[in-house]
């Protein structure tokens, strides 16, 4: 299935540049030489409306960061989040409260973001209470449909997220975002937490409600699968920045990216047999700390192709194909 | 090695005796300081620092001879300029003395006072002998010059620090049987026996500490406990149970009288009548035997019982002015009917003004309900603190007031002039040239009888016009272990250790 | 860090001024002067006292004299106690004040935070109730009537302390626990109610699953993270405990400077009013920048001084 | 394989009492992991595979009671141990990883600090070693310039970090037997398979048992030796893994890996999940709790709990399932369901 | 461990009949979090009894005088310090005088009374011997000494026999004693608990409403707004109480409305500050941020997300709070500013009562028990509504 016509460029939702968003983690009690952790350190990316883009990369580069400055739960350090025609990255905290019901999160960590004093019927609805959308029993209706649809049941509404499985409990944060059917969500590893069976059918939902909606998903993931199953494009990340992105398909039969490469070989496949064939390459070499980033290209340190000048120079984001682009002075 | 310690309730502001008017100092100044005379344990006055005294004829001319062996407590000899020097320093503004106006009766004091060209007619004849001159007849004057306010200080030491000599062992220098070994601010006094105290042969204590513990209760529980040896006042409620209880326990005429005023000139009070009735509507009997639940004396006049003059008792030669130990309800009833209120109807509002005491409220409601019960009239009790109320009944703001009066000196004038009609104490701001004249005679009178009787008529012309409504006369109740002999306080309510001994 | 110090302590200053500025005011728009007592005074008298103290100035001069006393850590002179200066009732009153207090705020954190943890330990069952009863009787029954219970009993009945001062170290014991009771029900009660949120969190079953010794968990796990209520109160607990208590100095005769505290009010002692006040405001702020640094230590989270993220 | 198991789990019952009536979170599962061998769970979300091994632990919430049942670990019967008892065990000889690695780390300590006094606890170490030995961790999980991230607060992490310190953690005194509930989620594919690697690695080294939940069919693929299926708080199928990836015995496993997308098509196929809800453990329905689900249920599914039916197999490892369509009796027309993937595949 | 060989009957190989499924699942209805609260909260017994009596002593402080004879004010002079319980001794004169009677240890006042406890009067001695330590009263021709020379005081007939007692009986006449000026104790209590009440309700509604959410905005907001607003609360925490109390003594001119005007303008600072230390740390919860997201507005957070997951520490402080409001007032009443006699609060009663502990212990136990259930009540009611509200407690 191609999805290629519906994707227009001007049809862009979200548009980010440079993005980036450093913490400062080491200031001694005077505050003196103080360090920076360079989580987002200048993304440029654009989320088009109606499209599912994948967001992959190594644990720890920066997704959830990303995530979170997107919407602005962090606030960035530099750069510009286009939404709407607003610059989500300098709007004062009241002024965002109009665009936060246009995008929603679904968090990595789902019990910490679900408040341990609501049960689940609250926890639901309170997107719906908050824009003010219907009565009390108009919201317990939908509650119960969001429940439905998320897998669980009625029943569950009277109780509280402790006492649900790990997986339960991503399904009330799935709900929740949904809820509202924002523009844009975002979610980071909404589903990696459910079993593979609800995965699908969370995923089928995430589907027809795009489909239905024409919601826009940020899907931030580590199943590179389900990654390419639900995405029209996919970006891979690496040490606060992106350094590949391009349509599904096309980053999977032909990654320039030697990161890119790299984790596609490492993909587990649900079948022992094959799987225990030991034919893939690892990775070498020391992984960068996001403080003490290495110079030039930041993947260099562990990548079988680095030469000097991937020392001495940053690469750029290039357009090398339709739609691909890549970071990477050997890719081509 | 004798030792007592005796506890005291409240803590005083200041030990000097010139400049203080606290009766709380009176303890410590009482048993560290003499003046030229003193009390007897029986009321009489008895030399102390001088050995006799000379009054002229026309009674205004005091001369005073000091003892040769009068030393101050460091050793030095007490002399007559050290009393001249004290006594001047009392009456300098600066010195913020507050007893000043009890020398304003020596002549030009209170012209020197306010900065004139006066000099007081007082002066040291030679180095043992001190003489002043009043500027009228004051019968009493020898109990005044028993006072702290006339006692001698030493000019070396004021001088050197005016306001810190009191506050230092070292410094606080006096001419009594004790001397101060240590201060200790919100503890207490421990005193040693003066060395050079002209007495010091009598006096047998080697050690007296007053201990101050605020709480009536913990000062109990302290005596009963056996921690210490003598208590200056016990908690009313426990009164009853000590007195049949303890033998310790002692009971000592103290010279007040628990009043109220009546404004004369606000509504409805304004009326003799009205203010006569609430005046016999109580029952001061029930009041002291239920409310104080006290062996205190219920009160019709203002002198208090136990001022004697010229051997007579006041109270036995004044009357009651109409009002009984009992309620006279029916009497009174009729007096406020005809005052234009039948049983109490139509009676406007009136609000009894009282100062935050526990004790003194729980007495005003009782008499709120003793007026509400004879006289069918509610009076509202308004209670404020302490320095909110008084500046209040100053400017004589009120309806009816409550207030007490302690005897400076033992003798009725000490509550009778307050009545005058230039008192500042006058807080009714009642004027009567009847009394003033009765008062001025009474001082000038030469014979004690007349002077008595011309008293007797002040204190009925005020009385007559129920400025105040009398309530009780205070007795002091204080403990003082079985084994110390030869204590005694006096009805000022000083308390002396000068002939304790401890027995075993 | 150094810079949010900084702004703290200036502000400090800034919240003394304000409060030196607004209790001055305060305390001489109130009825009554430091000369009314019981009898009355000749006028001029009392004229020249006031003008002796100053009191006869306009109230701004008065003021304005005050402040700059006060720079030179000159609290003035007790117009209640002549010779005394309000340096001097502090010094002497505070070692008193400050020993007691000390001790019953190691009471309070010495037993009521391990009571609390009991009780928290076994909720619902006897130890709890027990605890949780003393705790409430402790802030229903007030000092003064603890304190005179205890009086009675403990040291005229049988005996076992004396009835006043502090001469022996058996006088300590009951001012001690007259002055910590409440706190220490307070705490107690606080602790429990902390701690019980805290045991049911994840944590606690990983730090339980590592198989670390259950004082371990208790403590580094469970009260670390328990403590930042009980810290915000004992802040100020201190403060006020180690500035006395009238009641108990009261009761227990003890020369500190609790009852200053109370009775200059009552006697319009102006110099020591400010005095007292100005001195519990700075040991009261200090206690809750104290508080505040100790919440960054207990809450790597909390950021003072900074917007969050 | 006829060394005696590691741990016996036998019957385990755990249910919560909460105000609406008792959740039946687990409901008699049984069984035993042998030295060195690595168990994979898998199972619906909220079947039960972590109350399970928080209940060998007896780790539950204050609401939750194994009340029936045991788990039998070297001997030592663990459901009957005291906490004191258990404390040396926990850590030590059985180290767990757990899910949800934000909450389950404290707050307020920093990781190094939350590793080091694991190391401390067990070990008759310093302060010092233990900081060494944590620091080894740290690197053995792939945590970039660990020296200075000892110090970081979990707050600090993100979210693949704190697992891997989860992991560390569980690592520290080498147990014998390591139960990690989902340790692995969060992880990329490359360090996920470093991870995996480790684990296997000192599965060999040292003998360590493995329980791996995972949903992760991959992962258990990759390193699991026999397979656990759990559904509704009862184990479904249980067997070899090839055997079971091979040719599954249960409906609802079948279903499971037909959920699953593959990378290796190009068009994009709707998933087929598995129709329906899973049931509410309040009220767990009398028969296979799998029936209302089953493409192949039958009344007699609905009605009475199958039992494990043990399915003929040529290895060593038991292959059993618990469905009634195994029962000799069945008409043979609805067991071939169970052979169709076979066909397939072969 | 396998049953294999159980049979399965033949018509149950029969595929499942679909339709029929879905309808046996029935859900309970989906409750709010308010209403499950409210229903854990009914379940809770001791919480349920402690607002039962919370309202019954309410109904008790409004309607409780209206049932007696007795005021608040109403004195009998005589009848002071009679305590609630006394034993009773009878006496056998001719003629048809007193009975019964009972010695009060206290006063050492003998008074007549009525078999079943009801007080008849003050019985007046004929005389008293100090020396033999002994009160002699006359009934008709029968004579009874009240013997103190050895304490306890006994009550002996005129030859010095002991008289018999006929035990203890609860005084009828009042339920709770008198106090010192002979007013129902039982009335003054409930009349005390109509101002206690209010100063309590006074203190515990600013600290909900005021502390709570002063703390929660420092707290939140963090930063400059909190770093101005704590500075606020040192101000109001160090400025003397009793110098306020004084000046809006004279602005009002009534001590009572002075007294909860200052407890309740200052008495929420400690409140304030326990939670804003919980809100700066609870802020960064991830449920917060998710909260944010999902543009809740700031009052939102607080009073959803924050308060609620600090009820614990506000519960507790609440609690704790009101006795010491109750006491402050009675210390304000102490030093003059507060109600005015003969009102009385439990607070007043209290410390009154201290003053003759040893010698009517009863006059402090009725308002110390009194204000000590009310504790309790309180307390209970406060753990069982901390518990309803966390469901994590929940057994
Ligand atoms: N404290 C509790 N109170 C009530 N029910 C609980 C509690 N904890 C867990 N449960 C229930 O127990 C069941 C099993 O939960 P468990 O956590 O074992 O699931 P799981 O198999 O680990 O699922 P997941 O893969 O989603 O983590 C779930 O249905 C859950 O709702
Ligand atoms: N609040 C914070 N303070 C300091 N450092 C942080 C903070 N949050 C994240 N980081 C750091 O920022 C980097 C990126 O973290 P982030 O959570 O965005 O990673 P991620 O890509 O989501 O990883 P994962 O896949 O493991 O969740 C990490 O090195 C992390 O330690
Ligand atoms: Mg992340
Ligand atoms: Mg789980």
């Amino acid at each position: 299935m191609d999805k290629q016509p519906h994707m227009r460029d001007d049809e862009v939702l979200m548009r980010v540049r440079d993005l980036k968003k450093h913490f400062q983690v080491s200031a001694g009690f005077f505050g003196q030489n103080p360090k920076f952790l360079k989580a987002v350190d200048g993304v440029d990316l654009d989320i088009r409306r109606g499209e599912t883009l994948g967001l992959v990369g190594e644990s720890g580069c920066g997704k959830s960061t990303l995530a979170r400055t997107l919407i602005r739960l962090y606030s960035p350090t530099d750069g510009v989040i286009e939404f709407n025609g607003a610059d989500l990255a300098k709007l004062k905290e009241k002024d965002l409260a109009p665009h936060r019901r246009d995008i929603q999160m679904i968090f990595q960590d789902p019990y910490a973001s679900l408040n341990g004093r609501m049960n689940v019927r609250d926890l639901i609805a309170e997107p719906l209470e908050i824009a003010g959308i219907g009565d009390d029993k108009s919201r317990t209706a939908r509650v119960h449909e969001l429940l439905e649809v998320v897998g669980l049941n009625k029943d569950h509404a009277n109780r509280f997220p402790h006492e649900f499985s790990g997986g339960q409990r991503q399904r009330i944060g799935i709900a929740r975002a949904i809820a509202l059917n924002p523009q844009l969500v975002i979610c980071d590893e909404a589903i990696s937490a459910l079993d593979v069976s609800i995965q699908a059918q969370v995923v089928n939902m995430l589907e027809d409600l795009q489909k239905e909606l024409g919601l826009t998903y940020l899907f931030i993931t580590h199943d590179l699968s389900m990654v390419k199953h639900i995405s029209d494009r996919i970006g891979v990340m690496y040490l606060g920045k992106l350094v590949e992105i391009a349509p599904n398909n096309a980053l999977y039969d032909d990654p320039k990216h030697p990161y890119t490469r790299a984790l596609l070989a490492s993909i587990p496949i649900a079948d022992p047999v094959e799987a225990r064939k030991d034919n893939q390459d690892q990775m070498q070499g020391e992984i960068p700390s996001p403080i003490d980033m290495p110079s030039g290209c930041r993947f260099r340190t562990r990548c079988p192709l680095a030469t000097d000048l991937c020392a001495a120079e940053e690469p750029e984001l290039k357009e090398l194909a339709d739609n691909h682009k890549v970071a990477c002075h050997y890719a081509e | 090695e004798s030792s007592l310690v005796y506890v005291v309730n409240n803590e005083s502001d200041t030990f000097d005796p010139g400049t203080t008017n606290e009766t709380f100092a009176a303890p410590i100044i009482g048993n560290t300081f003499e003046g030229l005379v003193k009390f007897a344990p029986d009321g009489s006055i008895v030399p102390a620092l001088a050995e006799s005294w000379e009054i002229s004829d026309d009674g205004l001319t005091y001369t005073f001879k000091l003892r040769e062996d009068a030393k101050w407590s460091d050793g030095e000899p007490v002399t007559a300029d050290d009393f001249i020097y004290a006594w001047t320093r009392v009456l300098t503004p600066a010195s913020g003395a507050k007893n000043s106006a009890l020398l304003y009766h020596i002549e030009g004091a209170e012209e020197f006072y306010e900065g004139g060209d006066a000099e007081p007619n007082m002066k040291a004849v030679d180095e043992h002998t001190v003489q002043f001159t009043l500027k009228q007849r004051v019968p009493y004057m020898l109990q005044l010059v028993a006072y702290s306010t006339y006692f001698p200080v030493r000019q070396d030491i004021v001088e050197a620090d005016p306001e810190g000599w009191t506050r230092n062992p070292d410094t606080y220098i006096g001419t009594g049987p004790f001397r101060v070994t240590e201060m200790n601010l919100g503890e207490g006094f421990v005193f040693e026996k003066n060395p050079n105290y002209y007495g010091a042969d009598n006096v047998k204590l080697d050690k007296l500490t007053f201990r101050l513990i605020p709480q009536q209760s913990t000062a109990l529980a302290a005596m009963e406990a056996g921690d210490v040896d003598g208590i200056e006042s016990v908690p009313a409620s426990e009164v009853p149970r000590l007195s049949v209880e303890s033998d310790a326990f002692l009971v000592i005429p103290s010279l007040g009288t628990t009043y109220a005023f009546f404004n004369p000139a606000a509504s409805p009070i304004d009326d003799v009548k009205v203010r006569k009735a609430l005046s016999m509507a109580i029952d001061r009997q029930e009041i002291v035997e239920f409310v104080l639940q006290s062996a205190d004396v219920p009160a019709t006049g203002l002198v208090p019982y136990g001022m004697n003059v010229a051997g007579e008792d006041f109270r036995d030669v004044a009357e009651d002015y109409g009002l009984g130990e009992t309620a006279k309800a029916e009497e009174a009833q009729k007096l406020l009917a005809e005052a234009g209120y039948p049983n109490g109807e139509g009676f406007p509002e009136t609000v009894f003004m009282t100062y935050a005491s526990p004790p003194i409220q729980k007495l005003l409601e009782a008499i709120q309900q003793m007026w509400k019960e004879n006289l069918n009239i509610d009076v509202e009790i308004d209670v404020s603190e302490w320095k909110v109320y008084y500046p209040e009944v100053q400017k004589v703001e009120y309806q009816i007031a409550q207030m007490g009066w302690g005897a400076d000196y033992p003798h009725p004038m000490t509550f009778l002039d307050n009545f005058v009609s230039t008192s500042p104490n006058n807080l009714a701001k009642w004027a009567n040239e009847d009394y003033d004249a009765e008062i001025a005679a009474a001082k000038a009178a030469v014979d004690q009888s007349e002077s008595l009787q011309h008293m007797a008529n002040a204190e009925a012309i005020m009385m007559n016009d129920h400025v105040i409504l009398p309530m009780y006369h205070r007795n002091l109740y204080m403990m003082m272990g079985t084994h110390v002999k030869g204590f005694w306080r006096s009805t000022l309510g000083v308390p002396y250790f000068a002939n304790v001994t401890i027995e075993e | 860090m150094l810079n949010y110090l900084i702004k703290r302590i200036l502000m400090m200053a800034l919240t003394l001024f304000l409060i030196i500025t607004l209790t001055f005011f305060l305390m001489h728009a109130i009825p009554g002067g430091p000369f009314t007592s019981e009898k009355m005074l000749a006028p001029e008298i009392e004229a020249a006292l006031n003008a002796k103290y100053g009191l006869d100035k306009p109230i701004w001069q008065q003021y304005l004299s005050y402040l700059q006393g006060i720079i030179t850590f000159d609290l003035g002179p007790s117009f209640k106690y002549p010779g005394v200066r309000v340096n001097d009732l502090i010094r002497e009153g505070l070692p008193v004040t400050a020993q007691t207090g000390f001790l019953a705020m190691l009471c309070v954190v010495a037993l009521g935070i391990p009571l609390g943890i009991v009780a928290a330990l076994h909720q619902n069952k006897w130890q709890d109730t027990t605890i949780m009863a003393i705790a409430t009787m402790g802030v229903a029954i007030p000092s003064y009537v603890l304190a005179t219970i205890a009086l009675y009993l403990f040291a005229l009945q049988w005996q076992l302390v004396p009835t006043f001062g502090l001469d022996s170290w058996q006088g300590y014991i009951l001012p001690v626990l007259a002055l910590s009771g409440f706190w220490l029900s307070f705490i107690a009660r606080l602790s429990r109610s902390s701690l019980l949120e805290v045991l049911g969190q994840d944590y606690m079953v990983t730090a339980r699953a590592k198989g670390l010794h259950p004082q371990t968990i208790l403590f580094k796990h469970g009260m670390r993270n328990a403590l930042i209520p009980i810290v915000t109160v004992l802040g100020p607990v201190v403060a006020n405990l180690l500035t006395g208590s009238f009641v108990i100095e009261q009761i227990f005769a003890l020369p500190g400077i609790g009852r200053h505290f109370v009775l200059s009010i009552s006697n319009r002692d102006y110099t020591t009013i400010m005095g007292i006040t100005i001195f519990y405001a700075a040991f009261l702020m200090l206690m809750i920048l104290i508080v505040d640094l100790l919440y960054m230590v207990l809450d790597p989270r909390i950021k003072l001084g900074e917007k969050a993220q | 394989m006829s060394s005696a198991p590691l741990l016996k789990v036998d019957n385990l019952t755990t249910h919560f009492h909460t105000s609406r009536g008792d959740v039946q979170a687990v409901r008699g599962v049984s069984f035993d992991v042998k030295p060195g061998e690595i168990l994979g769970i898998v199972g619906e979300s909220g079947s039960g595979k972590s109350i399970t091994c928080l209940s060998i632990l007896g780790l539950l919430k204050a609401n939750g009671e194994v009340v029936d049942g045991s788990a039998d670990f070297e001997g030592k019967q663990l459901t009957g141990l005291s906490d004191k008892q258990l404390r040396t065990i926990r850590g030590d000889d059985i180290a767990m990883i757990f899910q949800d690695p934000m909450t389950s780390l404290n707050p307020t300590l920093t990781v190094g600090e939350q590793l080091i006094e694991t190391i401390v606890a067990h070990k008759p170490v310093s302060r010092g070693e233990a900081r060494k030995r944590a620091l080894e961790l740290f690197e053995l999980v792939k945590i970039p310039s660990a020296a200075s991230r000892l110090d970081n607060y979990p707050h600090e992490f993100s979210g693949g970090m704190r697992q891997r310190v989860m992991i560390a953690m569980a690592l520290t005194c080498d147990p014998k037997l390591l139960i990690a509930d989902e340790p692995t989620t969060a992880l990329d594919v490359t360090i996920q398979r470093q991870i995996l690697l480790l684990l296997k690695d000192l599965q060999e080294k040292l003998g360590m048992a493995i329980i791996l939940i995972t949903h992760d069919l991959g992962v258990i693929a990759e390193v699991a030796d026999r397979i656990l299926v759990m559904y509704g708080g009862m184990v479904m199928e249980t067997g070899d893994v090839y055997d079971v990836f091979e040719s599954p015995q249960h409906p609802y496993t079948t279903g499971l890996l037909h959920s699953i997308p593959d990378v290796r098509s190009h068009t994009k196929q709707r998933l087929t999940p598995i129709p329906g809800s899973p049931p509410d453990m309040l009220r767990p329905p009398e028969g296979c709790p799998f029936a209302p689900r089953c493409p192949h249920a039958i009344q007699q599914c609905l009605e009475a709990m199958p039992p494990l039916f043990e399915r003929p197999n040529a290895k060593p490892t038991v292959h059993e399932a618990r469905c009634w369509l195994h029962h000799e009796e069945a008409p043979k027309a609805l067991q071939s369901i169970f052979d169709a993937p076979e066909v397939s595949n072969g | 461990m396998t049953d294999i060989h159980v049979t399965v009957p033949k018509e149950k190989w029969a595929p499942v009949d679909r339709g029929a499924q879905d309808a046996e699942f029935i859900a309970a209805p989906s409750l709010t979090y308010w209403q499950d609260v409210r229903q854990r909260m009914w379940r809770n017994k001791p919480a349920m009894a402690s607002l039962a009596f919370i309202i019954l002593l309410i109904l008790a402080a409004i309607f409780g005088p209206m049932l007696t004879h007795h005021t608040y004010y109403d004195q009998d002079l005589k009848l002071s310090n009679i305590p609630p319980i006394f034993e009773v001794y009878k006496t056998e004169p001719t003629d048809a005088s007193a009975q019964y009677m009972f010695l009060n240890s206290g006063n050492f006042k003998l008074y007549e009374v009525a078999e079943n406890g009801e007080i008849l009067g003050l019985v007046r001695a004929k005389r008293k011997d100090l020396m033999k330590k002994q009160h002699i009263y006359v009934f008709g021709d029968a004579e009874v000494r009240v013997d103190y020379s050895q304490l306890p005081a006994t009550l002996v007939d005129g030859d010095g026999n002991a008289i018999e007692s006929i035990g203890y009986r609860w005084n009828q006449t009042n339920w709770f004693g008198t106090d010192s000026l002979g007013r129902d104790v039982l009335v003054r209590q409930l009349y005390g608990a109509r101002i206690s009440l209010t100063v309590a309700f006074v203190a515990a509604m600013v600290n909900f409403f005021i502390g709570v959410f002063y703390g929660g905005i420092a707290g939140y907001f963090g930063g400059n707004v909190d770093n101005v607003m704590m500075r606020i609360v040192e101000i109001i925490a160090t400025i003397p109480l009793t110098l306020y109390v004084i000046l809006m003594m004279v602005v009002f001119q009534s001590g009572f409305l002075s007294i909860i005007i200052a407890i309740g303008s200052v008495f929420w600072v400690d409140m304030a500050r326990i939670v804003r230390g919980q809100m700066l740390s609870l802020k960064n919860q991830d449920y917060v941020a998710a909260a944010k997201t999902m543009g809740a507005s700031t009052k939102r957070i607080l009073t959803r997300h924050l308060l609620p997951n600090t009820m614990g520490p506000i519960l507790v402080t609440l609690t704790l709070l009101i006795p010491s409001a109750i006491f402050i007032e009675s210390f304000m009443s102490f030093i003059g500013l507060g109600v005015s006699v003969p009102m009385a609060s439990w607070g007043t009663l209290t410390a009154e009562a201290v003053e003759t502990l040893r010698a009517y212990p009863h006059q402090l136990f009725f308002p110390a028990a009194a204000i000590s259930l009310t504790m309790f009540a309180f307390n209970f009611l406060g753990d069982g509504l901390r518990d309803a509200l966390d469901p994590r407690l929940r057994k």
